[in-house]
């Protein structure tokens, strides 16, 4: 154990540093597009949150080490060092007031991936000490008790028995053999226990094997968002072994932006080696199970209803189609917003800006974009696929006095499943 | 072969020589335009001199060589080319006036025919 | 002989008032100067003293020489001629060895402080003995007659420029005029060769006013270099348009289209060709389908090759290319390895990180 | 120095030190960025990564959808005709295919110069849009630093004295050609070491960014 340093920070950012983002930073031509693409700009105006602007400790490091001219204006003392002070007032602009959403990276005439770079970039961050407290502590929690909200065992096994109660469906837990093994996040096991049992139903519909693991049921990983490799590595490595152990097919990430980022895209990587199971997320799967005739359902959503894209899962994960397929199957009247898809607004709370108490008031704040997209709509159900997307939707609209009921697509599903004995 | 191609000089020269009658007439004033200090395609010589035309009076000069003066068709505008004795063209312009300077008979020149015509009367008798 | 003036040696001619005023029409347009200026020739010209002109070549091929008298007989240019008092000229004048000599001295005598100057050819620095003349070297000579003259005329361009001889690398260690004479007026008159009229219309200028023309920063007389080739060329449409002739001999050049590809250097060459033309304004190089080589512009001998286009660069591009490459590379794998040693150091240096390690300042 | 001796210099050893110096530097930063490598992703792909890098150089021509046109609509006009003015000057007109001919040894047809010269004026005028833009937006004012600035006049110039030279305006056409060879060679000189470099590394960079969405499947 040894205290973060700015030496390890520096040493961090030199860990991070490619060649796609030396190619970013070489083609920045700063024409300010990624601003007008970022909701902390678009409804604060404050020019400090453009997202380029962000990465500007990033690209200082790596012009002054990786280029020849920044290291001449180095060697000549011409060039302004990056600072512990420097880093601590960036904290505030790459933690707090950016959700790793990306849809900077998809507004970039030069193709310049930004949350790419602000997701690495934390790992400096993070290293030299300067990292938001709340994800410190809520990536402290995850490592020692196993959730990031504190949620343990005997939480998920009382919330399994009522479900089982509900439903009057077997809860499995660590099944060898199953075919998927059920990953949750501590949302949906505290705030959302409808999951749990959408979950019981639509698989026990399908005829299809799963399981819960009791010693990797959490999904989500703060290591991902506070940007600590190493931590992430911890968390996923308990699922990837979990999943091994259990000999399952399939892994499935749940209703969860960032989770589903971090097994499906991540694992592999902070692991060092391909995995031995498939990873998808749950609309990935109920699509399949609706191509193989898995899924019946029967009723059709009378009232008008529209989709929330989760960022992780949408722009960042290529999960798109899928959910439009599910809501035409059980609604007649679903509506897209303006920007949608790959194109979609940020709820404002994704990336550890939820777990992080200090962006609190710009997260509400910039709920606003959210806000004026289903003022335009007017519709009377907002769905979405991410646990923590849909707490800031129901934050944000109870905030800002909205009555509009949000729901999860899974759960939506569930509830049209066709009855079977 | 199609033809060569043209400075485009023509029509403004042809706007400078109805701009300058227009003074004449108004003014007065006089005017010469020095057709070698000007750049003309091949052709556009012979096209120019075919739209100005032949007028009315044509004049030839016998001094240091041949000079021809020739009215165009437009009165007051005069076409003088000026040859030396071996015949080569030394100096061609165009002329806005009344009648050209060089028509005119010399003081110098006057005073000496009539130191001629004196000294001829003086020595004959009819 | 010499005391009287022009006006009246022509008189003396049998030549007219009528005559004299033809005469300073064409001097007038000769001078490139404007019809207005006639009568304030003429008043000059009626009053205009014989003055003494000495011709001095050094480094040169006669060739301005042979330009100035392409004109003979009783042209304009040699009633100029007839106007000046041309003392010394060793390729013109009839006495030879210490009498050609003895009348140069004598005109310098005669005249001093008001003799022109023409001078063709350059000067060669390098050694004194690479070009004398009766046994002067070129430099003393010119220093020794430049003394007493009122205003020199560089004629050619090797006189105003360095020319030829001049060219890369210079063997002789020529140098134009004006770097060794800097206390007289000098006008330059230069081309390979100069066309005729403008030499004599330098000289009926300082003949009609007594003093030199208005010259540019290349101390050109501007009335003759004071427009460009390419401005006052009946091709330039052709350039507009984007016709290029691409060889010689092709449709292009039959069309007479522009001649830029073929290495015209008309763009950036002050010269009067495109409307004073050569051999009595018969024509000019263009005109007869050969680009401008520039030859009245300093140093255009070694502006690279005559048929390349103005807009390429002079040189070995290709070859230079091939090695900047082959240094980039090298250098580049030097520097991107070191690159690369720094991010696999980092990585070794990496010590992990626990949760415990996030916060500053605290130990446990 | 005259101005012919000078031309004489630009085009000669002018040109000779530039283009080394705009080839070496190009060189060292390709092998800059190219030898930091990209670790392999393990991930089992939804797409095709390298369909996605290609298909994202050509995609990103344009912008996304109307709605981020909206957004940035001056920009994107402004950046466009900026652009294309500069692409067709330095590419289109005669005199520059001749110097392409004349170092690589093959050319292509030009286009008439007035049109050359209208989108070089179409060109400036956006540029100086654009440097007001620059100026006075809030954003832009932030994140725009010295090698901004230094990149539009090096960007500026050859636009410039290019136009003066073709129009021969207030200066002789010698200087003013010489120059503008010269704010050429300054700006071959300076793009591998400025945001310049865009020029060539935009379609690294696209690539990347589009491997990495159409490894994850998302449409580019």
């Amino acid at each position: 154990m040894s205290a973060p340093t700015l030496q390890k920070g520096l040493n961090a950012f030199a860990e991070q540093i490619d060649a796609p983002i030396a190619s970013f930073f070489s083609s920045c031509v700063h024409c300010g597009m990624c601003a007008d693409a970022c909701l902390f700009y678009t409804e604060t105006g404050n020019p400090k949150y453009t997202p380029i602007h962000k990465l500007e400790p990033l690209r200082r490091f790596w012009k002054q080490e990786y280029t020849l001219m920044g290291r001449l204006k180095k060697a000549l003392g011409l060039s302004k060092a990056i600072s512990d002070e420097e880093l601590e007032e960036w904290k505030e602009l790459l933690y707090n007031s950016c959700t790793l959403c990306g849809r900077c990276s998809m507004v970039c005439p030069v193709g310049n991936d930004l949350a790419y770079m602000i997701r690495k970039t934390r790992e400096g961050m993070a290293a030299s000490g300067h990292a938001p407290i709340d994800l410190v502590g809520a990536s402290n929690r995850s490592v020692t008790i196993g959730s990031p909200m504190g949620v343990r065992l005997p939480a998920l096994q009382a919330q399994s028995r009522k479900a089982a109660k509900e439903t009057g469906l077997d809860i499995p837990f660590d099944q060898v053999g199953a075919e998927y093994l059920i990953l949750l996040s501590s949302m949906e096991i505290m705030n959302y226990p409808e999951y749990l049992q959408a979950i019981a139903k639509i698989f026990k519909q399908a005829g299809k094997t799963w399981t819960l693991a009791s010693d990797a049921f959490e999904a989500t990983n703060s290591g991902i968002q506070i940007g600590v490799s190493d931590i992430a590595r911890e968390l996923v490595s308990r699922v990837v072994n979990a999943a091994e152990k259990l000999q399952v097919k399939t892994v499935i990430s749940p209703e969860c932006g960032h989770a589903y980022t971090a097994i499906r895209w991540d694992a592999p990587n902070l692991m060092g080696r391909k995995l031995g199971f498939k990873v998808r997320h749950i609309l990935e799967v109920l699509e399949d199970f609706r191509q193989s005739g898995l899924l019946k359902t029967e009723g059709l959503e009378e009232s008008k209803i529209t989709f929330h894209d989760p960022c992780q899962i949408a722009r960042r994960g290529g999960v798109i189609d899928e959910p439009r397929h599910l809501l035409n199957l059980v609604s007649n009247n679903f509506v897209e917003m303006n920007d949608h898809g790959k194109m979609n607004w940020c709820c404002g709370a994704g990336g550890g800006v939820s777990a992080n108490e200090e962006a609190h008031e710009i997260k509400i704040k910039v709920f606003n974009r959210k806000v004026t997209q289903l003022k335009e709509l007017k519709v009377d159900t907002l769905v979405t696929a991410c646990a923590n997307c849909r707490i800031q939707l129901e934050e944000g609209l109870e905030e800002y006095q909205i009555d509009l009921p949000v729901v999860g697509l899974t759960e939506m599903i569930a509830e049209h499943l066709v009855e079977t004995k | 072969m199609q033809p060569l191609e043209k400075t485009g000089n023509i029509l403004p020269l042809l706007h400078e020589i109805r701009h300058a009658l227009e003074d004449l007439l108004a003014t007065g004033q006089t005017m010469v335009i020095d057709l070698q200090a000007m750049p003309f395609a091949p052709s556009e010589l012979v096209e120019l001199k075919e739209i100005l035309g032949v007028g009315e009076v044509s004049a030839e000069l016998h001094a240091l060589g041949k000079s021809t003066i020739q009215e165009t068709a437009f009165s007051g505008a005069w076409w003088i080319v000026h040859f030396n004795i071996d015949e080569k063209m030394i100096s061609q312009t165009i002329e806005i006036c009344h009648i050209p300077a060089i028509l005119m008979a010399q003081h110098a020149d006057i005073q000496m025919g009539l130191q001629q015509l004196s000294s001829t009367l003086g020595g004959v008798s009819l | 002989m010499n005391q009287l003036s022009l006006e009246e040696r022509l008189r003396l001619h049998g030549v007219s008032r009528r005559g004299f005023l033809k005469f300073c029409a064409a001097t007038a347009s000769l001078m490139a100067l404007s019809p207005a200026m006639i009568p304030r020739i003429a008043a000059a010209l009626e009053n205009a003293k014989r003055p003494s002109v000495i011709w001095l070549s050094f480094q040169e091929c006669t060739g301005c020489t042979e330009s100035i008298t392409r004109s003979h007989s009783p042209s304009l240019e040699s009633l100029i001629f007839d106007a000046i008092s041309l003392d010394y000229h060793h390729t013109l004048q009839v006495a030879s060895g210490d009498a050609a000599e003895h009348a140069r001295e004598q005109a310098m005598k005669d005249n001093w402080g008001k003799y022109i100057l023409v001078v063709d050819g350059s000067i060669p620095l390098g050694n004194k003995g690479f070009s004398t003349i009766a046994g002067i070297s070129n430099v003393d000579m010119l220093i020794e007659t430049a003394k007493g003259a009122a205003a020199i005329v560089a004629v050619g361009s090797c006189a105003a420029f360095g020319g030829l001889p001049k060219a890369n690398p210079n063997p002789t260690g020529a140098v134009s005029i004006d770097m060794i004479i800097k206390d007289k007026p000098i006008i330059n008159v230069p081309g390979c060769p100069p066309i005729p009229v403008v030499m004599t219309g330098v000289l009926a200028h300082f003949l009609t006013f007594g003093t030199l023309p208005e010259l540019d920063h290349l101390k050109r007389p501007k009335a003759f270099y004071g427009q460009n080739i390419h401005d006052r060329c009946y091709r330039r449409p052709f350039y507009e348009r984007g016709q290029f002739a691409e060889t010689f001999d092709d449709e292009g050049a039959k069309k007479g289209w522009c001649l830029f590809k073929l290495g015209c250097k008309g763009p950036t060459t002050y010269n009067a060709c495109a409307t004073t033309k050569w051999n009595g304004g018969v024509s000019f190089p263009i005109e007869s389908g050969h680009g401008c080589l520039g030859c009245s512009e300093p140093n255009f001998w070694d502006a690279g090759s005559f048929y390349a286009p103005l807009s390429t660069p002079i040189g070995h591009v290709a070859q230079n290319a091939g090695y900047a490459l082959a240094a980039g590379a090298l250098a580049g794998a030097a520097i991107g390895f070191a690159n690369k040693q720094k991010s696999s150091q980092a990585i070794e240096k990496h010590e992990e990180i626990t949760v415990n390690d996030l916060i500053k300042g605290e130990t446990k | 120095m005259n101005s012919a001796t000078f031309l004489i210099w630009v085009r000669e050893t002018g040109f000779l030190i530039a283009s080394s110096i705009f080839i070496i530097g190009l060189t060292i930063r390709f092998f800059e960025i190219f030898m930091l490598g990209r670790k392999k992703d393990l991930s089992e792909p939804k797409g095709c990564a390298m369909r996605g890098g290609f298909k994202t150089i050509f995609t990103r021509f344009l912008p996304q959808d109307s709605n981020t046109f909206q957004r940035s609509y001056f920009i994107i006009i402004a950046g466009y005709v900026f652009h294309i003015g500069l692409l067709v000057a330095l590419f289109l007109l005669v005199p520059h295919i001749e110097l392409i001919r004349a170092a690589l040894g093959f050319g292509w047809v030009g286009l008439p110069t007035p049109v050359v010269d209208f989108l070089t004026v179409l060109s400036l005028i956006s540029m100086l849009a654009l440097l007001w833009h620059r100026l006075t937006n809030p954003v832009l004012k932030m994140i725009s630093d010295a090698g901004d600035y230094t990149a539009w006049i090096l960007t500026f110039l050859p636009l410039l004295t290019g136009y003066l030279a073709y129009h021969h305006l207030f200066f002789d056409y010698t200087w003013l050609l010489a120059f503008h060879i010269l704010s050429a060679e300054l700006l071959m000189i300076m793009l591998p070491f400025t945001k310049l470099m865009h020029t060539f590394t935009i379609f690294v960079s696209r690539f990347y960014g589009g491997a990495i969405s159409g490894h994850k499947g998302v449409q580019v």
